[in-house]
């Protein structure tokens, strides 16, 4: 393989592990939510982010070429391989912070996916093409329950304020660059993440100052999913029911 | 009176009851009581599907199992709407379920143990609610009906895909074979107890059948269930769940024992094995999620001020 | 395998699963206890419930004779093959449902082990000898935590009350018979678990009497663990993290 | 002044200071927040180990975790005692950390992401630990010598439990090699950290000297970690986690590479890539068990008021 070759692998696991990881912490809310519309409305956008993952991670397996599924990329690597931002992986909390942390990616995918349109890569233009139909549904909903519940009570306020200070370490690591990001900028293939930030930040600023939310100050960003180097302790344990069955009985037809 | 024979002619003759026509109390009543508790049970249906989204085995199970929860979450609010036609509120019906006042299905008190639980729970729970069902889409309620008409076209969908699944089940390892005839053994008897009690122990059914609120008895029901269903698991090369079951040449129909229904009885008093955990799912996900609700209304009141102030 | 052993490796299984299975429930709660002596007290209470499933689970193996481990049986089982009791598979709950479920275990426990020291089995007997020690100890206390709070604030009474109606459906199994337990009788290896049900009603009327707490009227009985017929939703996830490393890694030295 | 030249020469000779004698107010001071960070480091240090106990791969790796774990809350409890014969109570200093105005050791602030790393965390945090503690069996106040004395004992103990566990997992398959690989390679620069900044950095460390209550610089206890440990990595087989790390013939010493030192400073200040959920663990195990604690007690004073209501 490639030296090109390795990078997009790299480019097409970031992807499909955000929304792999993502559509698994939302599906966790199944039956749970405080009411039946938002069961709907949760299941569809884990649905549709498992619908991406199919895509992405088919296209990195053929990619790869060693003749694995995307379900083998998905239910048989460890933690250590996934590729995927933080902030997809942390624990759902509560409704705001599930739909906060919903908000704060669906605005970088929304961007993204808009700009990988145009990618030199057909199939990562395609992908990304039915994608942002799905995300620009999600994001506007995300950001209306982000407004809601930041402008609601006090209570909502609050939780949707503390919700922000927990996931805002977070959101810079979207943004960061690597070699990877480096050769998929130079063949065309995808923008540097770092290009996209302006246009995240004045999308986030007008929702969260409709939302009555305060960002915060720090600019301490936590890092460490999209290189693999140190996921968080939360991804192994996701792991160990997501890849349950695979992992038991291998090899088998589902 | 003259209101009574009307309304029992319309029904007589297959014309459907509107929201706003006249109707007795008790038709009411007993229709607000069967639709509540077929909306709480597709809400509290969630539940043991979704013990096994987060273990799906591949992304396309997955999606398809999400893609189900999310229609029987629909289904829920279909039928609550129904309920609404004849004034009776969501909240008002969440409540009494939560208060432990209004029942759902009994099958969703058992709980699922292995992959092969959610192709069952297709293949004979969405099964035997079809059969139901369909039954009820000739129902003299109109609202209900159509409800029931939409309902069952996606609900023959699911039926087909946990065939499907349990299917792979079958006819996969040994060990995944094993695990299907585990879950067609555990669910059976609780799948035809859907039907309710016998004939012979149904109360009100000659009143709900003579309004069309039943339109078959829980007996002819189970029959017609068991007759369809026999044959699928032969197919699957699976053992008969039941050692009573036995084509019975005369009758056109398959024999069957009797599940226990002192079990049942225990089940709908509350006593089955996941009863008092899934209510706490739902009790919970409700007050957890009250925060939720009053912020999302306080913001839709100020939204509705401003513009009223701006006007 | 004669029929004598297949009874004999099913009682082993029974009492190497409840050891294991409440073992591990009960380390989930490492380092978040609510007092640093209850951090200390429960890892050594789990800490028992593990050597005791060593020896077990140990001697299942063996009298299985297919070459197994107790680590085989304890990591490569899957749900259905468990013959714990339900009661031992329970969430946690809070604290004080935690150190309720413990006391109607170990009270169990108590009164059986007494009697198993008298085993025709050596074996039986010696593992009994030596977890009965333990047991002993692990009794005593958590009947004093059930007292103290039982009998502590109007909010730990109803705390403890609240747990007592949880657990008290999931008693009556331990105390179930079939032909297992009819022919560990008739072998003078193990006594019927239902001739201990007035010792340990005694024992049990005493400490919840003292913690002021009202055993509940209803007589049902959750079962179909100890058979592994139908155990609860919630083994089925305990495995996942318990054996994750045994599936993910089969084969390999720890 | 007199107490305080007394105070010293006790010091100089070696004689221990116990509970009762005369201290300076800032010995005082400076020995509770030691004390009291090093027992707050017991106690949340159960977290990362806690959190593979669930996944330990063995019955007997299990157990070990858990005897492990339980002695670490056992060293809490030492401390705090030893912290409490200054006349600082156990819940005071529990306070101060859960507002955030204690410390405890930097390493915890790391996430345990594979087995291995539990079988590190042992052989390198606890070696660093050791380290740190062996020259502190030497401290000036009493009650915190003694009880170093007794910590030191099992962390040897622990330490080389944990490097059983690793080299397991570095003899093992390559698959578990690797992961002993990314346990040492994220965990070295954490741990030697540990012995906290460079000398040259290091506020008040020549009080603490001059008191003995510091017995080493953090240069010298942490050269002798990196001195005893890179032989252990070399018989592991594993590549040393720093290019830099080099014998230096002249010094009879190891070179090695700066750690980054703005991340240990960030850490510090709370931006670890653990501090919120450490943190948040600790206080929700408090609060939650707060009816626990005031129930013990409520039930203590009924007791105690009926003895003596019987005398």
């Amino acid at each position: 393989m490639s030296v090109d070759k390795q990078h997009l692998l790299q480019f097409l696991l970031r992807q499909g592990d955000n929304t792999l990881v993502l559509g698994h912490r939302v599906s966790e809310w199944c039956g749970h939510s405080p009411i039946l519309e938002e069961d709907i409305a949760l299941a569809n956008t884990a649905l549709d982010l498992i619908g991406q993952t199919q895509m992405w991670l088919g296209y990195a397996a053929e990619v790869q070429g060693e003749g694995k599924s995307a379900d083998d990329l998905a239910f048989l690597r460890d933690a250590w391989d996934f590729r995927n931002v933080l902030l997809t992986e942390l624990p759902n909390g509560d409704f705001g912070r599930t739909l906060l942390r919903q908000f704060l990616f669906d605005a970088f995918q929304s961007v993204l996916m808009g700009r990988l349109m145009q990618s030199s890569d057909e199939t990562v233009a395609a992908i990304a093409a039915k994608a942002s139909k799905e995300v620009a549904y999600h994001v506007e909903r995300s950001a209306d329950t982000v407004v809601g519940l930041g402008d609601g009570t006090e209570e909502s306020h609050r939780r949707m304020q503390e919700a922000l200070e927990y996931l805002w370490p977070y959101v810079g690591e979207m943004f960061a660059s690597d070699e990877t990001d480096a050769a998929m900028a130079a063949a065309g293939i995808a923008p540097d993440p770092a290009s996209l930030r302006e246009e995240y930040d004045a999308l986030i600023s007008k929702v969260l100052t409709d939302a009555t939310l305060d960002i915060p100050a720090a600019t301490y960003a936590h890092k460490g999913g999209r290189t693999g180097y140190m996921h968080t302790e939360h991804l192994g344990h996701l792991l160990t029911s997501m890849q349950w069955l695979q992992r038991a009985y291998p090899g088998c037809e589902w | 009176s003259e209101q009574e024979r009307e309304f029992q002619d319309k029904i007589d003759n297959d014309i459907k009851i509107e929201p706003r026509d006249w109707m007795p109390d008790d038709y009411r009543r007993t229709l607000i009581r069967q639709m509540g508790q077929h909306a709480h049970s597709e809400v509290v249906g969630q539940l043991p599907e979704g013990n096994w989204i987060t273990r799906a085995p591949t992304l396309e199970r997955k999606a398809i199992l999400l893609a189900k929860v999310q229609d029987e979450a629909g289904h829920g609010l279909y039928l609550y709407s129904a309920a609404e036609t004849l004034g009776e509120s969501r909240d008002e019906l969440v409540r009494l379920l939560h208060e432990g006042r209004m029942k759902y299905s009994s099958i969703f008190n058992y709980p699922t143990l292995n992959w092969a639980d959610i192709g069952a729970v297709g293949w004979l729970v969405d099964g035997a609610a079809i059969v139901n069902q369909v039954a009820l889409q000739r129902t003299s309620y109109g609202p209900y009906s159509r409800a029931m008409i939409r309902i069952c076209k996606e609900e023959s969908f699911h039926a087909r895909q946990g065939y499907h699944a349990i299917m792979n089940m079958a006819f996969g390892t040994p060990e995944q074979k094993r695990q299907a005839q585990s879950a067609v053994d555990r669910l059976w008897f609780p799948a035809i107890m859907m039907f309710g009690p016998t004939d012979a122990d149904s109360t009100n059914s000659d009143q709900s059948m003579a309004w069309k609120i039943k339109v078959k008895s829980n007996d002819e029901l189970r029959q017609q269930f068991v007759d369809q269903t026999v044959p699928q698991i032969e197919y699957l090369g699976l053992d008969l769940p039941d050692a009573g079951i036995k084509w019975n040449e005369e009758r056109g129909h398959y024999d069957f024992s009797d599940p226990d229904w002192s079990e049942f009885f225990d089940v709908i008093k509350g006593n089955g094995p996941c009863n008092v955990d899934r209510l706490k799912d739902r009790v919970a996900a409700w007050d957890d999620g009250e925060w939720v609700r009053d912020g999302l209304m306080a913001h839709a009141q100020k939204k509705a001020a401003a513009k009223v102030a701006a006007e």
